[in-house]
């Protein structure tokens, strides 16, 4: 987890959206909302800065207090002061219940399966939840050059389940990505049980407009949940694929009262 | 962001001995007590004699007086190991009878401690194996068919294998932990992150119960965080004769008069009537040698602070 | 049996960042400045800059505005790495115009950070490779052939492989260290343990250079032995714009405002010319800042002590 | 390294040797400095406890102040106080430099090349350096029981030289050991460069009476120097096989008298 979805989703200014004056909230508050509730109490959360920092802080000050904050940097049991703006922070250390160095984060944790969620994000989703944080175009000449893999390969392997959190774009949700660095439900035709991948994959992809969730069978990413407001077109005009739509579809909550003090004061979100 | 130990799932890890051997330690069970010289948890092995547990696989790079105590108390059926003897005292007789009687009565699973090291690390790493370049020219791998070997993707060359060793429950004793089971070891670590890390079940025995605001003030201290902890059990000298850095040295004369008393099956036996099924538990244990405390207290040898700030 | 620091081969390991970089870095090496996020050593990046080594291999995880800096600099032929954004900020431009390049003009050689790591693992422990279960489903092993994998002699399962990352050169960046270089680190530890026994030559840079009995205090703490480090340089802020837990914060704004330099060519050559070319050592670069020791000097935040009494 | 070599040379009485009452020597104490000399200054020596330990500190007092003694349960750079009874004393991490894991003790320091010197003892070794410490007669229904390989398996592999530490008697020293448990210089008919194992071996192995060192061409252990006062058919008398005899045969040098000092005083030999 780094900061590629911070880059994608967390620098431009967000319209405030929502009906009454008093609960007018942001798109990114209410995908960090949304995203909270995707956690249960006790759970090992391996966190990524931005969106998924603020959801799993909000989490705890809200429905999830035994949260457990594990940063790849080697931090666990992290409880920071402040808004950490990268994932060494030193405000993930001070406090912290464990410091260890990262081959223990990669074996001891992550490969041994005590991570129960793990956040992944990038520049392009395909239909299957594989992701690209690599390279847009060829490998050996990118278009462009994106950061690459870091950690989310093996969150992607290993985490019980994984959360992508991305805004809906024609270019980003794509029928085919250019270059695989996460693998998703199917990988070049390949389910994860073939490719004996332990974790369940991404469970829930949630964007700024709606959630889609993974076919239980096939492994295909279908809409399962509209944000208030929005319609299904809105949301297909998004996605680059033919999206299936779930016969019962949910419609998300907007962030309470208490969602958005806990945000505001607790996490502080700027 | 503060606000107290928010990670604690439950305040109820903190157990007697009594209540974690009873709800972790069944018959049966791949057992590890580890703990390199330093930390051993022989107040963990004597309640488990207490039990009555049986065919107990016992792993330990060195079976050492605890383990040959168990042995002579019937509650092992197979040990795996690398180096059984007494340091510096002499045998381990009651394990040495086991496997010198004619046929053996205990079976065992015989490493380097390399070997025994690597087999923790691959359980802690949920590897199937670890590569390590050793036992050439050795006869180990003849007595024991579970060390292979594998061919370098890269360089060709063959390098020896130990399969991953993934206990049913690892117990380990340490100086201090919070009430969730973050564990602070200093002194020798031996193997005990990895063995924890491998295992399904672990149990932390501490010398001392501390606020977690000890522990999150030098979380570089931690070895084993909480969230794999499934009891801790408060029990100061419970690794007597054995040595708690910091709190109390090391029992030599007690290794020393082992030699003796192992040689002699009953007289093993008697040791064990009188403490280990004559007591009810360790506390009983240390108040019927009030010389120990005296005998044996650490002086102390102050570490320095460091800050965590920024 | 005490006197004094008896370890110490020589006194002379304590040397200038100059005649280290002068004495260690030779063109063409394989090199490693470690450390994620946290004690990043820029002053050995800027010395190597200034002494305009060529042709290096520059490996880390994530090159940062460090290798960002190097790359701009004309230093580095190829990268190997994890992952290369500005974290919290955005891109590293002098490494996207190297790779975006028609053709490019950097190579690279790419893992994941679980990849790297086991890289650096097996170099320290001298084996050939390190076993991972990571990358099925992935593309990486297409783009890069040295991910493989071998056939698990217990399981018959497929585990994937890299091969061992053995540097020319590692520089850790730490809190401290005595003379002889047994070097103490606390906070995030990233990978600088094994980087530092994979190195052929190793140059530890510290905050404080303290007396051998602050290190004998507390020998938990220790992370490099003096008898695998070379070159003991002392360099307070040698770290800035990265941090030193205990010491200074890290500067955040720093990191911003790289994106906006490193995305225009000229801007960035600018930079090095003014706070690489244009100063003589660390110790000026921080004299030409006042406000940095205001702005980012931590608070204090104790650790606690231990006894290691016995 | 552990007590092997104690149980073996250690628990009975030493008679008094040597010419003069004021250089009166036991046994042991020869032996401690003999192998002292065999290190020198700098060096990084894997000690045992027992006569390797004597030896060790003997030598920092001595003529190698800077030696860094490396104990196998992870304290780097002791200093210990006392004469530690187990290599995991708590003596040893006292002010020492450092303390890790076992692993790193074998993979970072042991395997990776770091050891310069290892001490080797058991209760036999065969003509070619091969020590058996795991069992008397069949492995599987053994007449004696011995320890076990502990560490010095890879010791014997990993050091850069060992040196072997046994008191001459025909059933330690055989022509061939019941078991392999640490090889020599040559393995069931295979040479080391053979078996692709990187240390020299053991370069001498040092007795009561005499030092053995190894032909360089065949690995075969000879007589290379006799101790003050004996003969080669003393020697030969603790040997099991047919002991070569090298033609420029040394002389040991008795202990002087501030190697006496030094141990008597310093390491505090009792």
């Amino acid at each position: 987890m780094d900061t590629r979805e911070d880059e994608k989703t967390g620098r431009r200014e967000d319209e405030m959206l929502g009906g009454r004056e008093e609960r007018a909230y942001s798109g990114s508050e209410l995908m960090a909302c949304v995203a909270a509730r995707e956690l249960r109490d006790g759970e090992v959360v391996f966190v990524g800065i931005g969106l998924p920092n603020l959801a799993c802080n909000l989490a705890r000050r809200t429905h999830a207090p035994g949260l457990v904050l594990i940063y790849e940097s080697g931090a666990i049991g992290a409880q920071p002061e402040r808004l950490p703006v990268s994932i060494g922070d030193p405000s993930l250390v001070t406090g912290s219940l464990m410091v260890c160095s990262m081959a223990d984060v990669f074996q001891c944790f992550l490969q041994n399966g005590r991570i129960e969620v793990g956040f992944l994000g990038g520049a392009q989703v395909d239909r299957f939840g594989n992701i690209n944080t690599t390279a847009i175009g060829d490998y050996a000449s990118p278009k462009v050059r994106l950061p690459g893999a870091g950690g989310a390969t093996e969150i992607a392997i290993h985490a019980k389940r994984t959360l992508i959190i991305a805004k809906l774009d024609r270019r980003a949700f794509r029928e085919q990505v250019d270059f695989i660095s996460s693998p998703g439900h199917r990988a070049r035709g390949r389910s994860r049980a073939d490719l004996r991948i332990p974790g369940a994959g991404p469970t829930r992809v949630i964007t700024d407009k709606a959630i889609l969730a993974a076919n239980a069978e096939t492994g295909e990413l279908e809409l399962a949940a509209l944000y208030p407001g929005v319609t299904v077109d809105e949301v297909r005009a998004g996605i680059g694929w033919e999206l299936s739509v779930r016969e019962s579809l949910e419609v998300v909550a907007a962030p309470s009262a208490e969602e958005l003090r806990a945000l505001r004061e607790d996490v502080k979100v700027e | 962001m503060h606000g107290g130990n928010s990670v604690s799932r439950t305040a109820s890890k903190v157990v007697s001995m009594r209540n974690a051997v009873a709800q972790h330690v069944r018959d049966g069970d791949v057992l590890v007590i580890e703990g390199f010289t330093h930390l051993i948890c022989f107040a963990a092995a004597h309640e488990i004699i207490r039990q009555k547990r049986r065919n107990l696989t016992l792993c330990r790079l060195t079976p050492d007086v605890i383990y040959d105590q168990m042995i002579a108390a019937g509650c092992a059926t197979k040990l795996v190991f690398s180096w059984a003897g007494n340091p510096g005292a002499g045998s381990l007789h009651a394990f040495r009878r086991a496997v010198e009687a004619k046929p053996p009565t205990l079976a065992i699973e015989e490493y380097s401690h390399f070997g025994m090291v690597a087999r923790f690390s691959a359980g802690a790493a949920r590897l199937p194996f670890w590569p390590l370049r050793d036992y050439q020219g050795t006869d180990l791998p003849v007595a024991n068919p579970q060390i292979r070997s594998i061919t370098c993707p890269y360089t060709g060359a063959a390098i020896a294998t130990v399969p991953a060793l993934n206990p049913d429950v690892t117990i380990v004793h340490a100086q201090r932990a919070d009430a969730d089971g973050n564990t602070q070891i200093w002194g020798l670590l031996g193997v005990q992150k990895e063995a924890a890390f491998a295992s399904k079940r672990v149990i932390v025995v501490v010398e001392e119960l501390v606020d977690s605001s000890v522990i999150r003030a030098d979380p570089n201290r931690t070895i084993i965080p909480g969230m794999i902890v499934d009891a801790v059990v408060v029990e100061p000298w419970g690794a007597h004769p054995s040595y708690a850095q910091g709190c109390y040295d090391r029992d030599n004369p007690f290794y020393t008069a082992w030699e003796a008393i192992s040689r002699d099956a009953e007289r093993l036996q008697s040791y064990l009537d009188e403490w280990v099924y004559g007591v009810a538990d360790r506390a009983e244990y240390v108040r019927r040698q009030p010389q120990l405390v005296e005998r044996l207290t650490a002086r102390r040898a102050m570490s320095g602070e460091v800050s965590y700030g920024y």
